[in-house]
């Protein structure tokens, strides 16, 4: 500390020593909310300092390391280096369940594969937002499939190897079948109570789907 | 929990209006209080403080109380408080200690009144060497042009082989898209009371309450108590109706008692 | 440039070598403004770094030069050298300027931490006013500590991070004095003898103040 301000004093005779002017540079361009030219520098340094010069010594010191002296226009400042730009973002990642919308068209393409969008509209009684197919995709647990060999040749859907993985599955005709579903208990999972009109006519249907089902796996 | 303890409420208060209206209180003469009065006295005797003569003190501060009070300045509580304190300390320094009363000694109140002083000394000495520090934002700074870490958030999404087939379950079922019905499972009918009352009535020999007929599960809750009370009296007027039960009620909201006619 | 991305792409793997973690912690320290603690670092590097080790090595590489790597509290940050200051009259912050009751509270809250409000005014005989306090904390120069386990359980106060990077101490261990003072016994909480009119608003509290007094500074 006293040799620093020793210097000081004789800063008032003669300009300082380039190691010492590099210092200063050093600590005002870390400082400064702005970029600094050399006369921004000279301005501020003792009588006679050059930080052109200082500057070229500092430059040469932040080579190759984490911060870079890197020119703005015609001025001067310290910046990251670009190789170590991703330390200056932080990511979060937020794991968020499915959307049941995206589930059950998820569930339509695994059971029915190769399946067109109509199908799945047709399945799930509802229409299918381009988004829960743009997500599916996006996530990589469905793509497209062969175009159907129907009058407007729609493109399909199927299941994807990823989406295998994430669900532990071998292929897709792994998953458990309208028996087993029922067996497991899922498809009675809302007990209907007696008083129910609509759930007798729905029975048929459930063993219908099953044969048709196994079809479109057998590709 | 921690911080609620004082003055939250009062908060957004400006804080120079309360530095303003406390100096108006404590500022008497420039002192802060009868601490910093009796530390400013203490340097005229320009001593260590461990070795001040707090008799002498006591006398100075006494004599600026009364000279204060011939000026009619107005002097805060505190200092007058601490004048008679001082008052009683002088008493005990000067006179012999008296046997029968206990309490501190004059000797041990005086020690800890210069420790006191000592010891505010100290931390004023500290404050100043603490603001006479190099200091943040006047001899060393801050990086100037900050680079922000921005945030990025990723969302990804997840499901289990149980929610894909549950999923598909619930589209098979369609319970989904069933006609709209009123959710009926809170109601008992009338068809299932009489229903239950059929079986049970060839057991009530005895008069007994027909809230009794009510079935498991609809006694709890209010609403569903409510349905099938209503429907179990129903139900026991169309067995009366039929001849297979009487019906009586003692007075107005008294229990409505079944039993079986034989 | 192209061997850094080599050893990004091996950091999948192991940790990046010393040097090059180092190169990190520089880019982070200088783009903040804040310190950083190791565990700030860490979540921003590749798995497995130790940024404690290589700021052992980054904080030897910037002594003596124009700016350092100084510790604030238990983090870590790059602050211009005290004795260039001069150069940097036009970053300078004006502080507030505090009352000489600011001053003093602030000091003893810093020797005495955690202090009750009691406390302060025992030491300095006089009520601590609303204003005062909150100033402080407005500051965020100190705030709130862990309540005393006394009757009452009073809230204390202590200094902060913020106090401690705009003072420049590594830690509350470093004020200036503190061991004299202890060691003259003038951090002693010294319950009055007897009927010593109390000045401070919470009495009783004072008393047993002594022995939950240093936990601060002990750890």
């Amino acid at each position: 500390m006293s040799e620093v301000s020793e210097e000081k004093e004789q800063s008032l005779f003669k300009a300082p020593p380039v190691a010492e002017q590099e210092r200063m540079i050093e600590a005002m361009l870390f400082a400064s909310a702005e970029p600094l030219t050399t006369r921004d520098m000279a301005e501020r340094m003792p009588h006679g300092s050059d930080p052109a010069e200082a500057l070229v010594h500092l430059r040469k010191r932040y080579e190759g390391r984490g911060v870079r002296v890197v020119k703005v226009g015609d001025a001067w400042a310290i910046r990251t280096a670009p190789d170590l730009g991703y330390l200056m973002s932080r990511e979060t990642i937020e794991t968020r369940k499915l959307s049941r919308a995206a589930i059950e068209t998820l569930a339509i393409i695994a059971y029915h594969q190769p399946v067109t969008r109509a199908e799945i509209e047709e399945i799930r009684g509802v229409a299918v937002s381009r988004g829960t197919v743009d997500q599916l995709l996006e996530m990589e647990w469905v793509r497209f499939g062969r175009r159907k060999m129907t009058p407007g040749r729609p493109v399909t859907f199927v299941v994807t190897q990823e989406f295998l993985d994430h669900f532990g599955l071998e292929s897709a005709r792994d998953l458990p079948g309208l028996k087993e579903l029922r067996a497991a208990g899922l498809l009675d999972n809302r007990p209907p109570p007696g008083t129910m009109p609509t759930m007798g006519s729905e029975d048929g249907d459930e063993d219908e789907g099953a044969p048709g089902q196994n079809e479109l796996f057998e590709d | 929990m921690v911080e609620d303890d004082f003055d939250r409420d009062e908060r957004p208060v400006n804080v120079a209006e309360r530095l303003a209206a406390e100096a108006l209180i404590v500022d008497v003469d420039g002192f802060e209080g009868p601490l910093d009065l009796l530390l400013t006295l203490s340097r005229t005797q320009k001593v260590d403080l461990r070795k001040i003569s707090v008799l002498e003190l006591a006398r100075q501060y006494l004599a600026f109380v009364e000279q204060a009070k011939a000026l009619r300045l107005e002097l805060a509580a505190d200092y007058l408080v601490m004048a008679a304190w001082l008052a009683f300390l002088k008493s005990r320094l000067l006179l012999p200690p008296d046997p029968t009363e206990d309490g501190p000694s004059g000797e041990d109140l005086a020690a800890h009144l210069a420790f006191q002083l000592e010891r505010l000394q100290a931390m004023r000495d500290c404050a100043a060497r603490l603001m006479g520090r190099d200091r943040l934002g006047r001899d060393f700074f801050a990086r100037g042009i900050p680079e922000d870490v921005a945030r990025l958030r990723r969302v990804t999404y997840t499901a289990t082989l149980l929610d894909l087939m549950q999923g598909y379950a619930r589209i098979r079922t369609r319970d989904e898209f069933r006609p709209f019905v009123m959710d009926r499972d809170a109601l008992f009918t009338m068809e299932q009371a009489l229903e239950r009352m059929r079986g049970l009535i060839g057991f009530a020999g005895t008069w007994t309450d027909i809230v009794s007929y009510l079935p498991e599960g609809f006694t709890a809750d209010p609403g569903r108590r409510r349905s099938a009370t209503a429907s179990t009296f129903a139900a026991a007027l169309e067995l009366v109706k039929e001849g297979r039960a009487e019906l009586r009620q003692a007075e107005v909201f008294a229990p409505i008692e079944l039993r079986r006619r034989d």
